[in-house]
C-alpha cells in the first residue's frame, strides 16, 4: 500500500479514461495454481520418503543432514515467491485501473465452462474496483503470511505440503474474488472450503484437528446449500448467472421488497453466514484454530471469512431491492458481534479469543453491509485484514516461542493457554509493541485504522436509523446501541488478552523462562509491515466530517473518502435504489442526536477509557495458571466460557437426531422392511413347497381318497353346474 | 485435421459398432485358449485394444440431429420380425466409451486380486463387456432384451464364485431381483409388439405404436420396475449393497460403473420416448421424483452409518442415481443433461472408489473402516487419489460430480422447485457420509501396527487410477465437449415428451395419435407450433 | 312280481357289499363278495340280460373269486387277523366324501324317468325283446360283438394275454436277482 | 324299477369306495374295487334295457378288464407279500418320495 502513495504523488500518466487493458489478469490466478502444482509434487516426493521411513518403522527426520533440509528450500522460494509476483501484478493492474477511471467492469472469458441450451456459464473473470481491492488484500496480506509461515513452519515435516495447500487456497480465493458470475464465485467458494478443510486438518494424525476440519467443511457445505438455491432462483429469474446481466436487469425484474428477491438475498445470506461464520453457522471457526496459526491468520481472519462480506457487497443491488433482508443481514451481523464479544471475554486460549474477535468484527462488517454502507464494510474488511492478521501472527510468534520454551523443559503445558503466559513483554519486545498497536487499532482508538473503519460502520447505522422512510428505523437504532456496546467489549477483551499475555509476572515455569526468545527476523518483518498498515491503513478513507477536524489532522490527510470514490461505480446503483426505498440518511444520530464528529470523539474516548481502566484493573490481579485453575467457571461466566452452549445445542438437536435417524433407517427400514419383504418372498415359495408335500403320505388309501375327492368334484360340477 | 476426421469417419462407417460388440468375444476365445497366468494380460490387451478402437468414436461421432448414426440392421429371426440392429446416438456414445474404458481398467485392477480360475474370470469379464456394449448399441428391442439378460449371467458367476463369504446369497438375490423385473418388461415388450401391429421389434416400430394413456401407464409401470431395479431406485435397492460387498473388486467396479447405467439408460432410451404420455403424466412424475429424492436422502443417511466401506460406497451409488432420476423426470434439457453427466461422473468416481477399496482389501484383507487409520502417513499417493475421488463423489466444483449434480438440480428447480430444494440437501449429506470415512481411513492416529506396512500405490495401480482421476478433473473443468454431443439426442427425447404433453392438453382423444404417419405428424406438430422435426420418424 | 325279486336281490347285494367291507377275515369278505355277485346276476336276469347273468356267475364268481381264494390260501392270510379297519380322521373324511359322492350320484340318477334317458326307451326295450325272441339270448349280444365291436373284442384277447404274461413274470420268484 | 337299480348301483359303488379307503388289507381293497366294477356293470345292464344292447356289450368288456386286472393285481400282491411278509397297505409306502 505504501507503494500506492508514492505512485499517486508522482502522478503517473493517466491512460485515456474510456478503455483500460488489464495486464495478464489470468496470470494472477494461474500463479498460485502453479505454486500449488510444484509444491504439490515436492510434497508428494517428500511424503514418499517419509512414508517409506514410516513403513520401515522409523520416524522420518528431514533435519538429519543440514540445518536447512532439502525438502524445505524449494517451497520456501516458490510459495511466497508466487505470491509476491501475483501481488506485484495485482498492484500493477491496480495502478493501471487507478488512472483509468473505469466505469464498466472488464470481463475476460477464457473457455465456456457449462454450455447447455438454456444455461451458459463461461470460465470468466471480472476486473473492477471491488475485485481489485480484494485481490490486493488477498495477495498482499497473503504474501506477508507466506513469509511468516516460512519461519513458523520451519521445523514441520510436511513443509512442502503446507505451502501447496496455502497456494491452492489463494488460487481458489482469487477465483472467488475475480469470478465474473455466481457460478465462478461458487467454484472459489467451495474451493476455499476444501482448502480450509485440508489446512485445519493439516496435522491429520491428531483426531481433534481432523474432526475440526471435517466440522468446518460440513458447516460450510450447509452455507453452500443456501448459495446453490439462491443460484437456482437467480437462474430461474434471469436465465443466466453472470453479474453483469443480473445487476443490470435486477431493477427491471424485481420490485423493491419483492418475494423472490428477498428469498434470493436471504439464501445468499445463509451462504455468507456459513462461510463468514455468522451466528447460527459460526461454530466451526473457533474449532478451526486447530490449524497452524498462519493458516488462522490467512484463512480465518484476513481472506476466506471475508468472502461472505464480499459476496453481500457484490450483490449490493439485490440487497438494496430487499430492505427486509438488509435488516436481517444487519441484525445477524450485530447479534454475532455481541455474542462473539461476550464469549471472547471468558476464553483462556489466546487463539480462541482472537477467533471470537474475528467473528465479532465480521459481525460488524455484515452490520455495515446490512445497513447499506457497503464501502464502510469493505473498508473495515481491509483494515481488519491488517490488524487481525497482525494479532494472529503475533499470537503465532508468542505460541512459537512458548512451544519452544516448554519443549526445552519438555513440560506438557498448553502453549496457547494465556494462563501459562504473562510478563512476556520484556522477552518479546517487538511482538509486544506491534501487538499493542493492533489492539489499539481493533479497539478503535484514534488515529489507528480500526477507528476510522469501525466508526464509519457505527455512524452509518445511526444515520440510516434516522432515514425518513426506513421501516426498520427503531431496529436500526437498537443495532446502533448494541454496536457501540460491542465496540467497548472489544476494547476490553483485547486489553485482557494483552495484559494476561504480556504484563504482570510470568507464570511460566522457572526453567523455561530463559528459553523465551523474540521471534526470528523472518517472522518479525511481516509483523512490523502489518503494524505500519494497521496504523496508516485507516487514512485511506477518512470521512469528510472528520477530515477537517482534529481527528483528521485538520485536512492534512490526502485521501479523504478515497475508498468511497474508488468503489463508487460498484456501490452507486445499490445506493440509489436504497435512497429511493428508504429515503435520505439522517445527519445526526437517533435518541441523543449529535453529528458524526461528535460520536466519533465519544466512541474513541470511551474506548481509550475502557483500555486504561482494563490495564489498571487487570494488571495487578494474580491470574491462576492453567494447572491451578482446573474448575471451569459457573453461572453467567460459565455460559460464556461454554460458548453459549451452541455446540451442545446443535449436537443434541441436529447431529444426534440425524445419526439416530440414519441408524434407524439402516437397521429398520433397510434390513427389516425391504430386505424382510424380499427374503420373505423367497421363504414364501419354500413354505408353499412344504405345504404341498404334506399330501404325499405314500399310502394308497390317501391317494384313493384324493381320487374320490376328484370324482366328487367333477361329478358335482357336472350335476349341479 | 478435419479431412483426416472425415477419413476416419468413412473408415468407421459400417463395422465399428459390430466390432465393439463382438471383439471381446474373440478376446474371450483367446483367453480361454491361453495359459492361466497369461490370461489376465491377454484379457487386458484385448479390452485395451477395443478401447483404443472406440476412442475413434469420440471424434467421428457427429451429434447431428440427435437420431441414430452408424446404423445397421440385418434381419435375424424373420418370422417374428426381429432384426440384429445396432445404432449410436448422443446418449449411448458416452455409455459405450465408459464401458470400453472401465473394463480394461477393472481387468488391470484385478491382476493381484483374482488368484483362482483366472481364465474363467477374465472370459466372464469380456463376455460382460460384450453384453453391456450390446445393451447400449442395440436399436432392436428384442436384441436389447437379449443383451440385457446376457449381462446377468457373467455378473452372477463373478459375484457367486469369486465373491466374499455370503456371495451365494448375494448372487442369487441380485439375479432374482433383476430377472423378476426384466420378465415384467418382457411382457410389456410383447404387448407393444402385438398391439403395434407392425410385426417388428425395431425401435421405430415401437415408437410408432399408438397406445392409449391407460395402456401407456401400465407399460410404463412394467418398464419402470425393470429399470428401477437396475438403477436402483429407492425401495428396490437392497440387492446393491449385498452384491457390492460380496463381489470381487473388478466385479464391483463393473457393477457400479456399467450395470447401474443400464437402468438409467433404459429410462432415457425406452421409458421417455416410448411412453411420452405416461412419462409427463403429473402423478407419474411426482412419484418418480419423490422416489428419487427419497433415494438421495435415505441412501445418504444409511451410508453414513455403515461399518463396511464397500457397503457405504454402494449406498452412495443409490444416492447418485437418485440425482439422475430427479434430473430425468424434471423433463427439462438441463435436468436430462445433468442426469447424463451424473451417470458418467458416477461411473468414473465410484469405479475409482471401488478400485481404491479393492487395493485396501488386497493389502489388509478387511473392508471395515475402523481397521484403518492414518493411512495418509504411510501411503501418500493412495491418500491423494482417495481424497480426489472422494471429492469428485461428493460433487466439489471443479470435479465431474459437481457438473452433473448442479445441472440436475438446476433442471429440476425449473419445473419442481420443492423437489430440487429437498434434493439439494443431498449435497450436505454427501459430505456427511463421505468425510467421516475419509477421516477414519486416511487421517487419525496411525495406531494399528498392521497399517504401518500399508504399501503405497504400485506403478500398475497408478496406471489404473490415473485415467479415472484425470477424467474426473477434465469433465469438471471442461465439460463442454460432453454437453455438446449429448444435446441433440436429449432434445429429441424431450420433444417427444413435450409433443405428448401438448397433445394431452389439447384434449386429444383417449387414443393419442402419437406418431401415426409423417403427414399427420407434421400437421399436429405445426398445430402446436414447435419446430418441424423431419427426422422424427427416421 | 319282478318287484319282489328285485328287492330280494337288492337286499342280498347290499348285505354282501357291507359284509365285504366290514368282515374280519378275507375269506368271509370273499364269500360275501360271491353272494353279492350272485344277487347282481339275478338282477341282470330281471333286466332280460340272461346271457350276461350266466357270464357273471360263470366268469366273475367262478373264475375271479376262485383266483382270489387261491391267493388268500397261498398267502395263508386267514389266521393272522388284525383289526385292519381304519378309524380316526381318515375314515371320517372318507365317510364324508363317500357320502357326498352318493348324494351327487343319487341326485344324478333321480331325474332318470322309468324308461331311461331316451324318450323312446320303451320302444327300444320292445325291439330288444323282439331281437331276443328271434336270435336268442346269446345271438343278441354276439351279433354286434362280432360285427361292430370286433376290434374291441380282439383287443380284449390281447389284454388277457398281456395280463397272463404279467402275472407270470410278477409272481415268479426272481431267482436271478436273489429276490426270493 | 330302473331308478331303483341305478340307486342300488350307486350304493354298491359307494360301499366299494368306502372299502378301498378304510381297509388296510390289500386283498380286501382289491375285492372292493371288484365290487365297484360290479356296481358299474349293474348300472350298464339296467340302462341297456332301455338304450340298446351296447350297454350289455360294454359290461362284457368290463368283465374282461376286471379279470385281467385281478390277475395282475394279485401277482403284484404276491410279490409284495414275498418281500414285506405282509399285505398291510400302510407298511409299504414306496410311493412316498
Amino acid at each position: 500500500m505504501g507503494s500506492v502513495a508514492s505512485v499517486l504523488t508522482s502522478g503517473v500518466p493517466v491512460q485515456e479514461a474510456a478503455h483500460w487493458e488489464p495486464v495478464l489478469p489470468g496470470l494472477i490466478i494461474l500463479l498460485p495454481l502453479l505454486g500449488f502444482v510444484i509444491n504439490g509434487v515436492l510434497a508428494l516426493r517428500a511424503a514418499g520418503w517419509s512414508s517409506a521411513e514410516v513403513r520401515a518403522g522409523r520416524e522420518w527426520d528431514p533435519f538429519a543432514g543440514s540445518e536447512r533440509p532439502s525438502t524445505h528450500t524449494l517451497p520456501t522460494w516458490i510459495g511466497p515467491g508466487v505470491m509476491l509476483v501475483a501481488f506485484v501484478l495485482a498492484a500493477w493492474n491496480f495502478v493501471g485501473m487507478f488512472g483509468a477511471e473505469l466505469h464498466e467492469p472488464v470481463i475476460r472469458s477464457y473457455w465456456s465452462w457449462i454450455a447447455t441450451s438454456t444455461l451458459q456459464v463461461d470460465a470468466a473473470i471480472q476486473l473492477d474496483q471491488l475485485s481489485m481491492v480484494m485481490m490486493l488484500v488477498v495477495t498482499g496480506v497473503g504474501f506477508l503470511i507466506h513469509v511468516f509461515s516460512v519461519g513458523y513452519m520451519k521445523d514441520d515435516v510436511g513443509y512442502p505440503r503446507y505451502f501447496a495447500y496455502l497456494n491452492l487456497f489463494v488460487f481458489f480465493m482469487l477465483v472467488l474474488v475475480m469470478g465474473a458470475g455466481y457460478a465462478m464465485m461458487f467454484i472459489g467458494w467451495e474451493g476455499v472450503g476444501l482448502c480450509s478443510y485440508l489446512l485445519i486438518g493439516y496435522w491429520f494424525t491428531d483426531r481433534e484437528k481432523s474432526d475440526a476440519g471435517k466440522k468446518a467443511f460440513i458447516v460450510n457445505r450447509i452455507g453452500d446449500f443456501g448459495f446453490l438455491l439462491a443460484m437456482f432462483m437467480l437462474f430461474q429469474a434471469f436465465g443466466t448467472l453472470d453479474f453483469a446481466t443480473i445487476f443490470a436487469e435486477a431493477e427491471g425484474h424485481f420490485a423493491v421488497g419483492g418475494g423472490t428477491v428477498t428469498a434470493i438475498t436471504l439464501l445468499l445470506m445463509l451462504g455468507a453466514a456459513g462461510k463468514s461464520a455468522q451466528v447460527p453457522l459460526h461454530v466451526w471457526l473457533p474449532d478451526a484454530m486447530a490449524g497452524p496459526t498462519p493458516v488462522s491468520a490467512l484463512i480465518h481472519a484476513a481472506t476466506m471469512v471475508t468472502a461472505g462480506v464480499y459476496m453481500v457487497v457484490r450483490s449490493g443491488v439485490l440487497y438494496a431491492l430487499a430492505p427486509t433482508s438488509q435488516a436481517v443481514v444487519a441484525g445477524v451481523g450485530v447479534l454475532t458481534a455481541l455474542i462473539a464479544a461476550t464469549i471472547a471475554l471468558q476464553q483462556n486460549d489466546i487463539k480462541k479469543v482472537l477467533a471470537y474477535s474475528t467473528v465479532s468484527q465480521l459481525g460488524f462488517m455484515f452490520l455495515g453491509a446490512g445497513v447499506g454502507a457497503f464501502t464502510a464494510a469493505i473498508f473495515h474488511l481491509m483494515t481488519h485484514a491488517f490488524f487481525k492478521a497482525l494479532l494472529f501472527l503475533g499470537a503465532g510468534a508468542v505460541i512459537h516461542s512458548m512451544h519452544h520454551a516448554l519443549h526445552k523443559v519438555n513440560s506438557h503445558e498448553d502453549a496457547q493457554d494465556m494462563r501459562n503466559m504473562g510478563g512476556l513483554k520484556d522477552r518479546m519486545r517487538i511482538t509486544w509493541v506491534v501487538m499493542w498497536i493492533a489492539t489499539l487499532a481493533i479497539a478503535g482508538i484514534w488515529p489507528l485504522a480500526g477507528f476510522f473503519s469501525k466508526d464509519e460502520i457505527i455512524w452509518y447505522t445511526a444515520a440510516w436509523a434516522g432515514a425518513e422512510a426506513n421501516p426498520f428505523g427503531g431496529l436500526y437504532t437498537l443495532y446502533w446501541v448494541v454496536a457501540l456496546v460491542t465496540a467497548m467489549l472489544t476494547a476490553f477483551y483485547m486489553t485482557r488478552l494483552m495484559v494476561m499475555t504480556f504484563h504482570g509476572e510470568t507464570r511460566l515455569e522457572h526453567g523455561a523462562r530463559s528459553h523465551l526468545h523474540e521471534a526470528p527476523r523472518v517472522m518479525t518483518v511481516p509483523l512490523i509491515l502489518l503494524a505500519v498498515l494497521s496504523v496508516f491503513g485507516g487514512w485511506v478513507n477518512v470521512p469528510p466530517a472528520l477530515s477537517e477536524s482534529a481527528l483528521g489532522f485538520f485536512g492534512a490527510l490526502p485521501m479523504t473518502e478515497w475508498l468511497h470514490h474508488w468503489l463508487e461505480p460498484i456501490t452507486h446503483d445499490a445506493a440509489a435504489i436504497q435512497v429511493a426505498a428508504l429515503g435520505e440518511a439522517a445527519h445526526d444520530a437517533p435518541l441523543l442526536g449529535g453529528g458524526e464528529l461528535a460520536w466519533a470523539l465519544v466512541s474513541t474516548l470511551a474506548a481509550a477509557v475502557v483500555v486504561a481502566v482494563a490495564v489498571r484493573q487487570l494488571g495487578p490481579r494474580r491470574v491462576p495458571t492453567a494447572a491451578e485453575d482446573a474448575t471451569p467457571p459457573t453461572g453467567l461466566r460459565g455460559v460464556l466460557y461454554n460458548k453459549w452452549y451452541f455446540d451442545e445445542i446443535f449436537d443434541r438437536t441436529i447431529v444426534q437426531p440425524v445419526l439416530a435417524a440414519s441408524r434407524w433407517c439402516w437397521s429398520f427400514i433397510d434390513t427389516v422392511i425391504i430386505d424382510g419383504f424380499v427374503n420373505s418372498v423367497g421363504n414364501f415359495t419354500r413354505l408353499a413347497g412344504w405345504f404341498g408335500s404334506l399330501f404325499q403320505t405314500g399310502q394308497a388309501n390317501t391317494y384313493a381318497f384324493v381320487l374320490t375327492l376328484g370324482v366328487l368334484l367333477v361329478l358335482g360340477a357336472a350335476v349341479f353346474l | 485435421m478435419t479431412d483426416s476426421l472425415a477419413s476416419i469417419q468413412i473408415l468407421y462407417e459400417g463395422w465399428i459398432l459390430h466390432a465393439l460388440v463382438w471383439l471381446p468375444i474373440l478376446g474371450l476365445v483367446h483367453v480361454m485358449t491361453s495359459a492361466g497366468e497369461r490370461a489376465k494380460n491377454v484379457a487386458f490387451w484385448w479390452s485395451a485394444a477395443v478401447f483404443v478402437l472406440s476412442l475413434g468414436l469420440w471424434w467421428t461421432f457427429d451429434a447431428g440431429s440427435g437420431g441414430f448414426t452408424l446404423e445397421s440392421s440385418t434381419p435375424w429371426i424373420e418370422s417374428w420380425g426381429v432384426s440384429y440392429a445396432l445404432g449410436l446416438d448422443g446418449i449411448s456414445v458416452f455409455m459405450v466409451l465408459l464401458t470400453t474404458l472401465i473394463t480394461p481398467i477393472a481387468i488391470l485392477g484385478s491382476f493381484e486380486y483374482v488368484k483362482t480360475r483366472r481364465r474363467a474370470f477374465y472370459a466372464l469379464m469380456l463376455l460382460l463387456q460384450t453384453g453391456v456394449t450390446g445393451v447400449f448399441l442395440a436399436t432392436d428391442i428384442f436384441l436389447f432384451y437379449v443383451f440385457f439378460e446376457l449381462t446377468l449371467i457373467p455378473m452372477y458367476f463373478i459375484v457367486g464364485i469369486w465373491g466374499g463369504e455370503r456371495r451365494i446369497y448375494a448372487a442369487v438375490k441380485f439375479f432374482l431381483y433383476t430377472a423378476v423385473g426384466s420378465l415384467l418388461m418382457l411382457v410389456a415388450i410383447l404387448y407393444i409388439y402385438f398391439s403395434s401391429g407392425t410385426g417388428s421389434f425395431s425401435y421405430e416400430a415401437f415408437l410408432a405404436a399408438d397406445l392409449s394413456m391407460r395402456e401407456q401407464l401400465w407399460l410404463f409401470a412394467a418398464f419402470a420396475l425393470a429399470f428401477g431395479i437396475k438403477v436402483p431406485i429407492f425401495p428396490l435397492h437392497t440387492w446393491l449393497p449385498d452384491a457390492h460387498v460380496e463381489a470381487p473388486t473388478p466385479g464391483s467396479v463393473i457393477l457400479a460403473s456399467l450395470l447401474l447405467k443400464m437402468g438409467t439408460y433404459g429410462f432415457l432410451r425406452f421409458l421417455l420416448p416410448l411412453f411420452p404420455g405416461a412419462s409427463q403424466h403429473p402423478t407419474v412424475v411426482a412419484v418418480m421424483l419423490a422416489l428419487g429424492v427419497a433415494g438421495i436422502i435415505y441412501a445418504a443417511w444409511v451410508a453414513a452409518v455403515q461399518p463396511d466401506a464397500k457397503k457405504l460406497v454402494a449406498y452412495t451409488s443409490v444416492a447418485h442415481m437418485g440425482f439422475v432420476m430427479i434430473g430425468v423426470f424434471a423433463l427439462t434439457v438441463n435436468g436430462l443433461q445433468g442426469g447424463l453427466v451424473v451417470m458418467i461422473s458416477h461411473g468414473v468416481s465410484t469405479g475409482a472408489l471401488f478400485l481404491l477399496l479393492g487395493m485396501m482389501y488386497e493389502r489388509r484383507h478387511s473392508r471395515l473402516i475402523e481397521d484403518f487409520g492414518g493411512i495418509g502417513r504411510v501411503a501418500p499417493m493412495f491418500a491423494t487419489a482417495f481424497v480426489i475421488t472422494a471429492l469428485a463423489s461428493i460433487g466439489l466444483p471443479g470435479t465431474s460430480g459437481f457438473i452433473g449434480e448442479f445441472l440436475a438440480l438446476i433442471g429440476t428447480f425449473e419445473t419442481h422447485a420443492v423437489t430440487a430444494i429437498v434434493a439439494a440437501t443431498g449435497v450436505i449429506f454427501a459430505a456427511y457420509y463421505m468425510l467421516p470415512m475419509v477421516q477414519r481411513v486416511l487421517f487419525n492416529k496411525l495406531d494399528k501396527p498392521e497399517n504401518r506396512s500399508f504399501a503405497d500405490l504400485s506403478r500398475r495401480e497408478m496406471v489404473v487410477l490415473g485415467p479415472l482421476v484425470a477424467l474426473m478433473i477434465w469433465v469438471g473443468v471442461y465439460p463442454t465437449p460432453f454437453l455438446e454431443r449429448m444435446e441433440p439426442s436429449v432434445q429429441v427425447v424431450l420433444e417427444r415428451v413435450e409433443g405428448a404433453r401438448t397433445a394431452a392438453h389439447r384434449g386429444a382423444p383417449e387414443r393419442m395419435i402419437v406418431d401415426a404417419g409423417a403427414g399427420e405428424e407434421a400437421e399436429s406438430r405445426a398445430a402446436t407450433g414447435t419446430v418441424d422435426e423431419e427426422d422424427q420418424d427416421r | 312280481m319282478t318287484e319282489i325279486f328285485f328287492i330280494l336281490f337288492a337286499v342280498v347285494a347290499l348285505g354282501g357289499a357291507v359284509g365285504v367291507v366290514i368282515s374280519r377275515t378275507p375269506i368271509a369278505s370273499l364269500l360275501f363278495m360271491v353272494a353279492t355277485l350272485a344277487s347282481v346276476a339275478g338282477i341282470y336276469v330281471l333286466f332280460e340280460a340272461h346271457f350276461l347273468a350266466a357270464i357273471q356267475v360263470l366268469v366273475y364268481a367262478g373264475a375271479i373269486m376262485v383266483l382270489f381264494l387261491f391267493v388268500i390260501m397261498l398267502l395263508n392270510l386267514g389266521h393272522d387277523y388284525r383289526a385292519d379297519l381304519r378309524f380316526g380322521l381318515w375314515s371320517l373324511l372318507g365317510f364324508v366324501v363317500v357320502g357326498l359322492t352318493f348324494g351327487v350320484l343319487a341326485q344324478g340318477f333321480l331325474d332318470v324317468n322309468d324308461t331311461g334317458f331316451r324318450e323312446d326307451g320303451a320302444a327300444v326295450a320292445a325291439a330288444l325283446d323282439a331281437a331276443v325272441q328271434e336270435q336268442g339270448v346269446a345271438g343278441v349280444i354276439a351279433e354286434p360283438l362280432f360285427t361292430d365291436y370286433v376290434v374291441a373284442f380282439e383287443l380284449m384277447g390281447l389284454l388277457l394275454l398281456v395280463a397272463i404274461v404279467a402275472a407270470v413274470v410278477l409272481a415268479k420268484p426272481r431267482s436271478r436277482s436273489g429276490e426270493s | 324299477m330302473l331308478s331303483h337299480a341305478l340307486l342300488l348301483s350307486a350304493v354298491l359303488f359307494v360301499i366299494g369306495t368306502l372299502g378301498v379307503i378304510i381297509r388296510r388289507n390289500a386283498i380286501i381293497i382289491f375285492l372292493c374295487i371288484e365290487l365297484q366294477l360290479n356296481a358299474v356293470n349293474l348300472a350298464f345292464v339296467a340302462l341297456s334295457r332301455y338304450t340298446g344292447i351296447e350297454g350289455q356289450l360294454f359290461v362284457f368288456f368290463v368283465m374282461t378288464v376286471a379279470a385281467a386286472e385281478a390277475a395282475v393285481g394279485l401277482a403284484i400282491i404276491i410279490s409284495i407279500f414275498r418281500h414285506y411278509k405282509t399285505v398291510d397297505v400302510d407298511k409299504f409306502n414306496l410311493l412316498k418320495w
